[in-house]
């Protein structure tokens, strides 16, 4: 049994997730990112070696991912973070592709006094309980999720924690 | 039924719906241990942050540390001096295997074999006592600070750790006898909790069970950080995907870590090891990844210019990977309900932040 | 005919049931012994020897939370192993004489210390095992965190550390030890 | 003289030392009265009377003799663990003899906890699971013999209890059914799942464990212990019927539910399986009990296999019987130690698909050699 199963696979002998476009180098995924929504992406940006930054519209989001997704293969949401300032909710999504192995930084923004976005968990499995967090923290609402319920905190508690304007 | 404390693993509750004794619904439930530490970061300097961020894991929390450093070094654009990193380095790697090691212990103590929680935690004592040795504390060692690292290496660390690895290779070769030698193990693993690629892709499983599905995502070879592209290593994986697969990921990256160490140690090199950090943060984010013992951890800092920072957001490799959970445990026995999530290393206090 | 419904009240019929009887038999006992110089007696003969075996014999429940969990578990293997001690975890709190709180109680989990500490039979003793179960610790001013487990049941050892390290907890059930043989209880007569 | 007449001679001779009292009273006093004592004092000389009051004696002398071995398996168990594991064991408690009061200074503090009965439970059975569960532990005890002479009989002449090991393992096998009612009667979902566990796992082991002890009656030609025993003179049976005797093990750790078959109060899954509600000294005489089992498993594998009480004459009959079933329970302890537990629905393929055809293989070796007149 032990022969069979071998002692520990080294590196390549299984393959990597095909990526949709094979090697993906930043600049591609911008140009592609810009081809598909020339009006919603705005300030794309390369912050360091396999690192991008894009900014797009919150109407755009839910189709930007899918298309992200489906596409360029960023098959990995790794961080849905929320982030409140003086006068915007800036949520942030850290999505990865397990090809080529770039980080895509996307935020997008939500006025005040309407924090809602679109969920994006029928993309990726993995966002689901991620929201589910920003919810419960921040606040924020997450459109068609399936289970948008507290997580962290009692399902009986008043308030969101990390708002600013939460004092202990 | 959910248990309310299932005993090794820390406090979380997953409510399982069972028809005779096999499981048809899971739902986790999280957040027992939630203590806020997101909040917390607010009000704290930035020095503060480490020991919190010691906090966050208990298995693992010098990884916690260093990840938390190396966001804020990529916040303030520090450079790093190479002693420091090759310090890192090793350390990391040392605190992997103690991890790993954790993790064996509960996982044998959950399949109720006491030989194996016993050894294992005997051995990990070796890597803990080296840890000891570099930092003074045994499990939060708030060793790590952005710049660098708090000190030199104790005298005779290179003979220390290298006899620690050797002691370990000879030990990793015995648990193999004692695990995969007895056939009863074999049986309670072979075939149980099988979470297919795909799933496990979309799901965001990371780390050793991902590894384990069959997609070779490594962080230290996929996204170097650190000194990793200097040293000759492998990323483990296995295509399986069951809980034998996540067994025997974890026992040859802890070879992996062997060799490492190993390098690290030999290929130290003369010079600084840390460098004055500023005291207030510029304006502006960073991040940081690092490949966790259990899986990808990250942090997102954005500093406002002050010695506090902004919003620190802590993306948790467990606290995603329990929502598979359900996915796993569907169709399986109450008595695979511990193999399953045994082998997937919960750690709550990271889980929860 | 409300009999059996606290007191008789005067000018009412007692009817004694069979349970009165036991209670009113059980009452009178209690009395005979407590009172008179037989209870003392018995007392007298067993205390030092059950005593003796109570502080010898510690239950503490497998119960982890936080990092102290882990040195929880280390001071039981080999190179602490508080086992010489006849320190043996159990799992469930009906066996335990000592409930360990080993990190931080959320305000979620609570109710369920406070449960589990209630499910325990007497006679029973709580640990609170490094600071955050002492003091909240690092989360001292976290919105979740208690701060403390004397909050809300009733501490008999602290054991000071972040996480403690296993010889402290070692010396905690030591101290444990010996507070069970300061106070010294009868069989018969409570605390 | 075997364990009855010397009982026997006891009873009789503090029934004489009483008996003065009752025929000095029927002598005094007048009439009926006096008829009255006399005809107590003819009841309590009787044959009958001696006898009964005889064979509760033995067993007494069979009760104590198993409270000091499971004391004493108790410690070995640790010792033997910390050993295995490179750990003291027990240590502190009567540190001059090895940490031997661990055991005692347990038993003695669950006397004073405090003995909880869950509101919700149904009170009867759950005070009925422990007497069952001790009750029949200590029935098919008191069947098993020490030595030739040494051992529950029921009249002077018997040489050993007709039917004996017939009994022992019925009595031996109704535990589950109180472990069953245990569970079922504390009202708590893991202490049931505990019980229906047992319950399943009584299924897979016991036909497997009786077609080997069928085996070993075959050889011998009777259910007597002491005829079994002596027929085991020359050559063990472990020799001839090897492969009886490892399922034999294999189905006792399961029926004393140790650790690869402890699916009843599987620690990780089901926090304590079927104690889990149970309190105080009730708990304590469930490890109690648990132990005793062991004991009584090593001695019927002793009986059955390993030749009981023969051996060379240096040491005394009982003393060679415990040692072999203490050695019989160091390797249950070894095994048990450092095997994980298996899964529910293995166990019963492990009982009807591999233990049965070998205990069935057993039969027909046994019948082959009885057959060819070697025994």
């Amino acid at each position: 049994m032990m022969e069979q199963r071998g002692s520990g696979t080294p590196a390549g002998a299984i393959e990597k997730a095909p990526s949709k476009v094979g090697e993906m180098s930043e600049e591609r995924v911008i140009r592609a990112l810009l081809d598909a929504f020339p009006t919603a992406v705005t300030d794309y940006k390369k912050l360091k070696a396999g690192v991008l930054r894009a900014r797009i519209e919150r109407r755009e989001l839910y189709r930007c991912c899918q298309f992200l997704r489906e596409r360029l293969g960023f098959e990995h949401v790794s961080m849905i973070s929320a982030v409140e300032y003086d006068d915007r909710f800036e949520i942030v999504y850290h999505i990865t592709c397990y090809g080529s192995c770039l980080l895509l930084e996307l935020i997008t923004q939500t006025p005040k006094d309407d924090p809602s976005v679109d969920s994006v968990s029928s993309v990726w499995g993995g966002a689901n309980w991620q929201e589910r967090e920003s919810f419960d923290l921040m606040g924020i609402k997450f459109n068609n999720h399936p289970k948008l319920e507290r997580i962290l905190l009692p399902s009986d508690y008043l308030y969101h924690p990390l708002r600013k304007d939460f004092k202990g | 039924m959910g248990p309310q404390h299932p005993m090794t693993h820390g406090l979380w509750n997953l409510r399982i719906k069972v028809d005779g004794e096999t499981i048809v619904d899971a739902e986790p439930e999280m957040g027992y241990l939630h203590r806020g530490i997101e909040k917390l970061c607010e009000n704290r300097t930035y020095t503060q942050i480490i020991p919190l961020a010691d906090r966050l894991c208990y298995g693992s929390s010098l990884t916690w540390s260093h990840l938390y450093c190396l966001t804020v070094e990529d916040l303030m654009g520090l450079e790093v001096p190479e002693r420091a990193e090759y310090i890192r380095v090793a350390a990391i790697e040392m605190q992997r295997i103690a991890s790993h090691l954790m993790w064996l212990a509960a996982y044998a103590a959950d399949l109720g074999t006491l030989a194996g929680f016993i050894y294992t935690m005997r051995d990990r004592e070796v890597f803990i006592d080296l840890l000891q040795a570099l930092s003074g504390s045994r499990l939060t060692y708030n060793f790590p600070r952005i710049g660098g690292v708090a000190h030199d290496v104790p005298p005779n660390f290179e003979r220390d750790s290298l006899r620690a690895c050797t002691y370990m290779e000879k030990k990793l070769d015995e648990y193999d006898q004692l695990f995969e030698g007895s056939k009863v193990f074999m049986m309670r693993n072979e075939g149980v909790g099988i979470l297919k690629k795909e799933l496990a892709m979309n799901l965001g499983v990371t780390g050793p069970p991902l590894r384990a599905s069959g997609v070779n995502y490594d962080l230290r070879k996929d996204q170097p950080y650190s000194v990793y592209p200097e040293l000759d290593f492998q990323a483990i994986s296995m295509p399986d995907a069951d809980c034998y697969a996540r067994y025997k990921v974890r026992m040859d990256e802890m070879r992996e870590s062997c060799k490492i160490i190993r390098q690290a140690v030999q290929k130290m090199p003369k010079g600084k090891w840390r460098i004055v950090a500023p005291r207030n943060g510029p304006v502006g984010t960073g991040i940081g990844r690092v490949e966790d013992p259990r899986g990808e951890g990250m942090m997102y800092v954005v500093g406002n210019g002050t010695p506090k920072p902004y919003r620190l957001k802590i993306r948790s490799p467990i606290f995603v990977t329990v929502s598979a959970a359900k996915q796993m445990l569907v169709g399986y026995k109450v008595a695979d309900v511990v193999a399953i999530m045994g082998g997937l290393d919960m750690c709550i206090g990271e889980a929860d932040r | 005919m409300k009999s059996g419904e606290g007191e008789p009240s005067v000018g009412q019929v007692m009817v004694f049931r069979s349970k009165d009887f036991l209670k009113w038999a059980d009452g009178v006992m209690e009395g005979i012994l407590k009172k008179s110089p037989i209870g003392g007696g018995i007392d007298f003969l067993t205390k030092d020897f059950f005593n003796w075996a109570t502080r010898n014999s510690i239950y503490p429940l497998h119960f982890g939370i936080m990092c102290c969990a882990l040195e929880m578990a280390v001071a039981s293997a080999p190179r602490f192993d508080a086992q010489r001690f006849g320190v043996i975890y159990r799992s469930t709190p009906r066996q335990c004489d000592v409930l360990l709180v080993t990190g931080p109680v959320t305000k979620k989990f609570q109710p369920g210390v406070r449960r589990l500490y209630d499910q325990m039979p007497g006679p029973k003793w709580v640990i609170a095992m490094g600071e955050c179960a002492i003091s909240g610790g690092p989360f001292y001013d976290s919105y979740s965190v208690v701060p403390g487990v004397d909050q809300f049941i009733p501490v008999d050892i602290y054991i000071p550390g972040c996480p403690a390290r296993p010889e402290a907890l070692i010396d905690g059930f030591i101290k444990l030890q010996k507070l069970i043989k300061d106070n010294k209880r009868g069989l018969l007569t409570g605390k | 003289m075997n364990l009855f007449q010397f009982c026997y001679g006891l009873i009789h001779w503090l029934v004489i030392l009483v008996n003065h009292l009752w025929y000095w009273l029927g002598g005094v006093l007048p009439g009926a009265l006096g008829d009255f004592f006399t005809g107590i004092g003819d009841l309590a000389a009787s044959d009958g009377n001696i006898a009964v009051f005889a064979i509760l004696l033995e067993v007494i002398i069979f009760v104590i003799i198993a409270f000091i071995n499971v004391l004493n398996f108790i410690w070995l168990d640790r010792k033997f663990m910390g050993r295995m594991f490179d750990f003291y064991g027990p240590y502190y408690v009567g540190y001059r003899i090895g940490g031997w009061l661990q055991n005692i200074a347990d038993g003695m503090k669950l006397f004073v906890k405090e003995i909880i009965t869950p509101a919700k439970a149904d009170k009867a059975g759950f005070l009925l699971a422990p007497v069952i569960f001790i009750g029949s532990s200590f029935l098919a005890l008191s069947t098993i013999p020490l030595g030739s002479n040494f051992g529950v009989e029921t009249s002077a002449h018997d040489t050993g209890v007709p039917g004996g090991a017939l009994i022992a393992f019925a009595f031996f096998a109704i535990a589950p059914f109180s472990i069953l009612v245990a569970g079922w009667s504390s009202n708590n979902k893991y202490t049931l799942i505990g019980g229906m566990r047992s319950a399943a796992q009584m299924m897979s082991y016991e036909i497997p464990l009786l077609l080997t002890v069928a085996s070993v009656f075959l050889l011998a030609g009777s259910f007597n212990f002491n005829i079994i025993i002596d027929a085991q003179k020359d050559i063990w049976f472990a020799i001839p019927l090897f492969l009886g005797f490892i399922v034999f093990l294999v189905c006792l750790m399961a029926e004393v539910e140790v650790q690869p078959f402890d699916l009843p109060e599987a620690e990780a899954e089901l926090v304590e399986g079927w104690t889990t509600e149970y309190s105080g000294m009730r708990f304590g005489l469930f490890m109690m009990t648990s132990y005793l089992r062991a004991y009584i498993g090593g001695a019927l594998a002793t009986a059955l296999f390993l030749g009981g009480w023969h051996g060379p004459t240096l040491i005394p009959e009982p003393i060679w019987f415990l040692i072999k079933a203490y050695a019989v329970f160091v390797v249950i302890e070894w095994a048990r130690w450092s095997l994980p537990r298996i899964r529910v629905d293995q166990i019963l393929n492990l009982g009807w698909k591999r233990l049965m055809p070998l205990a069935v293989v057993n039969l027909l070796i046994a019948a082959t050699f009885k057959t060819l007149g070697w025994f």
